[in-house]
């Protein structure tokens, strides 16, 4: 009976106590600046590297690039870039790679959607996914 | 005349108390259980064939997902394995913060035990109130990993990330507090009588039972085994650390309850020390070459994870990809008990015996 | 005003009457329940660190139930194909319909009472033994194995815990020297009975518990053991009944002890200018606390355990308890 | 620190450019060298231009082919050119990084080195001072010259005894010190590698009483098990001979005792697993597998009564079993292996001496096929029942290509 009653007082303690809950979604959920949340692609960065897609342990990364329009200049630049989201793991190999952080993650971690199609995010997207990008990598 | 007859309960692979896709068939004479057959695989990924076309980096975020409630000790034996064939030297500082987020993710993973136990006994409350620490002590890992539960936080020769400011005293502030709310707990759950009668000689094996089966952790220590690899075949830097083992010798699902509870206070110390101990500077990576690619040959090495033994096997024929990989994954080897200690029981103990081998389905099905 | 009525000589104004009294009764109890639910969700939430429900109806969620109540009605009616039928669909009557009958014979205040027979006690007892055999019936019905265990425990639980329950108010009735409930009352005009009687309260207290198969006595459901026990295979509105059955007898079950051993509406000395309802109901709710906080606490017994606690603890302190009675009554009395 | 860990990234467009150029000229260089060899070293080359640890990377190498020469027969032969030639791409690549890259470097690969353990000294010396520069050679010398002071001086202090065990470590201690100083003084011009050095001294003190605990570990159970005279001392001093490994009595002893009890032809090989721990490793012979698993299991000297790890793999020439043996007992630890035919994949089962053999081995039967023999329930266990094939084959083809 002395344990069973230790118990019924915590509880009883317990009931006056804060809560200690968030009030997601009601109240956003602040994430630390290292959180691996979307993706956030700057198109003009990329230099087609191809080491984002080469490290992807899942091969969700789809890219290819074209030939820089200015003759003059080498190299070649973004043409379409594309993550599965199906698949993607948020794993930040792709970011930690990269070498001019032309890919780098946001605390954006609501990724739900109605329709699979939706979770295919081509370049337009990421590039315009431009909140709550990692402080550390904001340019 | 009545007729009684032996009756076939599914229990899973959709079923509360199985922690994930497991699934048991029993053949139950009224609620006695007269036979056990265990089926998993519901959850089986690949992991291990995945990771021949994979290079040593990209196998860390598939480790998370084995034992995802102690990711940390995941990452940590794959790149302990790496580290062990390359003989590498770690730098002090990534061996600290190691350690910080392997011990912390102990005492999380050992939470999450606790609470859906006494869930799967009866008791609704621990289960939130667990919860609520295991919530700051996953919010500090997000802090210093990026993530809350898949951390992919170590590397071949160190860590990720550095600590972020302030990170260090927050794990300083957190030890106290965590004490306080496990003497809650205690208050709240180990006097129970109703727990007490629901668990002392439930499940009961002898040492030598564990030891035949390769049981591992808790599940071993239960039974007055002093085997904690932590201790007796140190890694990275447990040697500097001053701990105890805690080991109980009934074998019963209490003495686990104890086992487990006790050794949330020694992950305590430990980390209650590598704060004090934590290295003000220096680098958190080895000097490491990107493409990683050990020498031809094999290793095995096996470390404590908060559910036994984790061990990895490397096969390597010196490319950057490995040849075999193999986890030791101790849920694994720990259930395979249970259709010896079911026969006789109850169904009532199956949900107390499951619960008390303190599975992960991520890691049973790899 | 319900004297009058209940001692008049019946004719078709009194029926209806009388039928209308019992549909007000009856939204009543359905008020209850709503928000018997909402507040052991509320109160659980609370001991647990959380809200509880707070999106439907105002930041208290004051119309959660009402709206779960809803979803419940609309919810396709569900019936599995090897099940047994007509058990199927009366098993969830069968249990509600006693639940609300043995309301008839509490006597919320001096003037609220719906009926006042001598045999009060006994009258609520066997009423409530009827459930069982909803609750059983709904179970095997279902053609489920774990509903079949569900409703199994269910019987065997009720029956043990029915006599320790009855046993523990033969004490009570020693005393008084009546079965009606509002005599009960009346005889704690100065001294509530739970000072007379404190093992008997005590007893009683853990067999209504098993009773209403509330933790730490939910084996019948054990959510973690046998997924819901006997309503596994129930959706929708005959979910629901089932439901309703369990909170209806927390009603009745509180109302009861309230009677028994709380003094039913006598006021607390010297607060006498509160009336009699009030006093029920702060009794009463306090008797409900008391399980939302038991459940909100401890864990499940096991099959076993609750037997043996049954018939080897709880009845031979009943037995006990009969015979200080006894004794008692021949020294003061 | 990010900040650290991205800088390489960002010099990296620079270095790459002169990674291609390298590469070209590393192309002339070794004509001969297999196609996927030359890509691989490339890629370690562009990550040594920046990181500044070629010396590093290649004493890895060395460090794993003097292992492998240790424990290996010839039949890897082929294995240890190629790498010996990546050893040497990298090589090139390190002479044309920059001077002070290598310098600092060299400081780095000289506390590595002397922390490793001495067996690979003379192969690591003189391969470090063919690779670098004139003054550097002086610099690796003194350093050879104060490590061979160093390691006489641990032999003698191993002669007398376990009990000076502390102060030998002091001494031996004093000594790295001393070798990192003059390393620092020779140095001296370039600030940067004296504080790689400092610090390199620090870990290795460190890693030396890691290395002690462990010692006493091993020792603790090396006096149980009788055989062992040497202790802790003992140890160090042969981790500064050519001798093999700590680890080596033990299996001396083992091997012993169970071809004295099972006769010569029993074990197919015996060897220290140097990448692995230094686990004692025993082949046994598919015939006489199950005997030995027996014996070890029950011979009091040996008793292995926890069967840690099991598991099968594929190597396509034949299929091997892997099992991790503990002894609670004796504090011990063995690894046992055996060669399985790939056609005809059959082996006896360990279920009736270790319990917690069961699912392994069903394990194995499902991704690779292995039969064991003697086994209670061989089904599959993580694939469904109809599955096809055994995924973990090197020839497995996918039913269905898409998944």
């Amino acid at each position: 009976m002395k344990g069973l009653m230790k118990g019924l007082k915590y509880t009883l303690k317990n009931l006056s106590k804060e809560r200690v809950t968030y009030a997601y979604p009601d109240e956003p959920l602040e994430m630390p600046d290292r959180f691996r949340g979307i993706q956030k692609f700057y198109p003009e960065k990329c230099i087609v590297c191809n080491q984002c897609a080469n490290v992807c342990p899942t091969d969700c990364i789809d890219l290819t690039g074209k030939k820089h329009p200015d003759p003059n200049k080498k190299g070649k630049i973004i043409d379409t870039y594309d993550i599965n989201f199906e698949i993607c793991i948020l794993c930040d190999l792709c970011t930690e790679v990269c070498p001019t952080e032309a890919i780098v993650m946001t605390n954006n971690f609501e990724l739900a959607e109605y329709s699979r199609d939706e979770l295919f995010k081509n370049l337009e997207w990421l590039d315009e996914n431009d909140t709550n990008v990692r402080k550390e990598n904001k340019a | 005349m009545i007729r009684t007859e032996e009756m076939l309960l599914n229990v899973g692979p959709q079923h509360p108390s199985t922690h994930g896709v497991f699934r048991i068939v029993l053949k139950i004479d009224g609620e006695i259980i007269t036979d056990a057959t265990p089926v998993i695989g519901y959850l089986h990924r690949g992991t291990e064939k995945l990771a021949e076309d994979l290079q040593y980096t990209q196998i860390i975020p598939y480790t998370d997902r084995m034992d995802y409630l102690s990711a940390m000790t995941n990452n940590y034996v794959i790149c302990h394995a790496v580290e062990t064939m390359m003989d590498m030297e770690i730098p002090d500082r990534a061996e600290y913060l190691r350690v910080l987020v392997m011990e912390l993710g102990r005492v999380a993973s050992h939470l999450v035990w606790f609470g859906t136990y006494l869930l799967d006994i009866g008791a609704l409350s621990p289960f939130l109130y667990a919860f609520r620490e295991r919530e700051m002590i996953i919010n500090l890992l997000n802090e210093i990993s990026g993530a809350r539960l898949t951390f992919n936080y170590m590397r071949v020769g160190g860590v990720k990330w550095d600590a972020p400011d302030g990170w260090i005293e927050k794990v300083r502030e957190f030890v106290p507090h965590m004490r306080k709310e496990l003497a809650g707990y205690h208050d709240l759950v180990s006097g129970n009588e109703i727990f007490l009668n629901r668990v002392h000689d439930v499940g009961t094996y002898s040492k030598e039972d564990a030891l035949a089966y390769s049981l591992s952790g808790a599940n071993l220590r239960c039974t007055g085994v002093d085997w904690d690899l932590r201790k007796q075949e140190p890694y990275s830097i447990y040697d500097r650390f001053n701990f105890n083992v805690p080991v109980t010798e009934k074998g019963d699902a209490w003495s686990r309850y104890q086992c487990r509870m006790a050794e949330i206070e020694e992950s305590l110390k430990i980390v209650e020390q590598a704060v004090e101990q934590f290295p003000s500077e220096g680098a958190i990576m080895a000097k490491v070459p990107r493409i990683i690619k050990p020498p031809a040959g094999e290793t095995y090495v096996r470390i404590e994870s908060p559910r036994g033994e984790i061990g990895c096997y490397i096969a390597s024929k010196g490319k950057k990809e490995p040849y075999r990989l193999k986890f030791r994954r101790p849920s694994f080897y720990n259930l395979q008990i249970l259709s010896k200690l079911l026969k006789g029981e109850n169904i009532a103990n199956l949900i107390t015996i499951l619960g008390g081998i303190d599975i992960v389905l991520g890691e049973v099905d790899g | 005003m319900m004297n009058d009525l209940l001692h008049s000589a019946p004719s078709l104004s009194n029926t209806l009457i009388f039928f209308a009294l019992g549909a007000s009764l009856l939204m009543i109890v359905l008020g209850f329940v709503t928000y018997a639910i909402l507040a052991e969700r509320k109160v659980m939430g609370f001991m647990q660190l959380r809200s509880g429900p707070n999106k439907v109806g105002g930041r208290f969620g004051l119309l959660q139930t009402v709206a779960d109540v809803l979803k419940l009605l609309l919810k396709e009616d569900t019936i599995p194909k090897a099940a047994d039928r007509p058990l199927f669909i009366i098993a969830p009557v069968l249990a509600f319909a006693p639940a609300f009958m043995v309301l008839a014979v509490i006597p919320f205040s001096d003037s609220l009472r719906f009926s006042d027979i001598g045999i009060g006690l006994l009258y609520y007892i066997a009423i409530s033994g009827i459930s069982t055999i909803g609750i059983l019936m709904g179970g095997w019905a279902s053609n489920n194995k774990y509903a079949l265990l569900g409703g199994m425990r269910s019987a065997a639980q009720m029956i043990s815990y029915e006599v320790p329950l009855v046993m523990s108010v033969i004490g009570i009735i020693l005393i008084t020297g009546s079965l009606n409930l509002i005599e009960i009352v009346d005889a704690q005009k100065n001294l509530a009975f739970i000072f007379v009687q404190p093992l008997a309260f005590i007893i009683f207290l853990i067999a209504s518990t098993a009773e209403l198969n509330r933790t730490p006595f939910d084996l019948p459901e054990a959510e973690s053991e046998l997924v819901a026990g006997y309503h596994v295979e129930y959706s929708g509105f005959r979910w629901a009944f089932f439901m309703l059955t369990e909170y209806v007898y927390l009603f009745a079950m509180a109302s009861l002890t309230t009677v028994l051993f709380l003094g039913g509406w006598h006021p607390v000395p010297f607060l006498g200018f509160i009336p009699g309802v009030v006093w029920f109901a702060i009794k009463f709710s306090l008797v409900v606390f008391i399980m939302i906080w038991f459940r909100a606490t401890l864990p499940r017994l096991r099959a076993d355990q609750l037997m043996s606690f049954g018939w080897k603890v709880l009845l031979p302190l009943a037995l006990l308890n009969i015979f200080i009675s006894a004794v008692i009554k021949e020294i003061w009395f | 620190m990010s900040n650290d860990q991205e800088k390489p990234f960002s010099e990296m467009t620079e270095a790459e450019k002169a990674e291609a150029k390298r590469k070209a000229i590393e192309e002339a260089k070794r004509k001969a060298a297999e196609k996927k060899a030359a890509k691989e070293a490339g890629d370690s080359g562009e990550v040594e231009a920046t990181g500044g640890q070629p010396q590093n990377e290649m004493t890895e190498e060395e460090k794993s082919e003097a292992k492998r020469k240790a424990v290996e027969e010839a039949k890897r032969k082929a294995a240890e050119r190629k790498s010996a030639k990546e050893a040497e791409d990298s090589n090139a690549a390190s002479e044309a990084s920059g001077e002070d890259e290598k310098a600092k470097a060299k400081a780095a690969a000289v506390a590595k080195a002397k922390a490793a353990a001495a067996a690979k000294k003379k192969a690591a010396g003189g391969e470090t001072s063919e690779a670098s520069g004139e003054d550097e050679k002086a610099k690796a010398k003194a350093a050879a010259v104060a490590k061979a002071k160093a390691a006489t001086a641990a032999k003698k202090k191993a002669a007398s005894g376990e009990t000076s065990e502390a102060s030998g470590e002091d001494e031996k201690a004093k000594a790295k010190a001393a070798a990192v100083a003059k390393a620092k003084a020779a140095a001296a011009a370039k600030k940067k590698a004296a504080g790689g050095g400092a610090t390199g001294s620090g870990d290795d003190e460190k890693s030396k009483a890691i290395a002690a605990a462990k010692a006493k570990a091993k020792a603790a159970a090396a006096a149980k098990s009788k055989t062992a005279t040497g202790g802790p001392a003992a140890n160090d001093s042969e981790a500064f001979e050519e001798k093999p490994s700590p680890n080596q009595p033990i299996l001396d002893k083992y091997v012993k005792v169970i071809k004295d009890n099972l006769g010569e032809e029993i074990l197919e090989d015996s060897y220290i697993n140097r990448l692995g721990k230094d686990v004692p490793t025993l082949v046994a012979k598919r015939e006489s597998y199950y005997k030995l698993a027996e014996f070890l299991r029950y011979n009091e000297q040996l008793y292995f009564e926890y069967l840690s790890e099991l598991h099968g793999t594929d190597f396509e020439t034949h299929m091997e079993i892997y099992s991790h043996l503990y002894s609670y007992k004796n504090q011990q630890s063995v690894a046992l292996k055996v060669k399985v035919d790939r056609d005809q994949p059959e082996v006896a089962s360990l279920t009736p001496l270790w319990a917690g053999a069961n699912w392994p081995e069903r394990e194995a039967y499902d991704l690779l096929g292995i039969r064991f023999t003697g086994h209670p329930n061989l089904t599959r266990i993580l694939m469904s029942d109809d599955w096809v094939g055994h995924p973990m084959r090197k020839d497995y083809e996918p039913y269905d290509v898409e998944v």
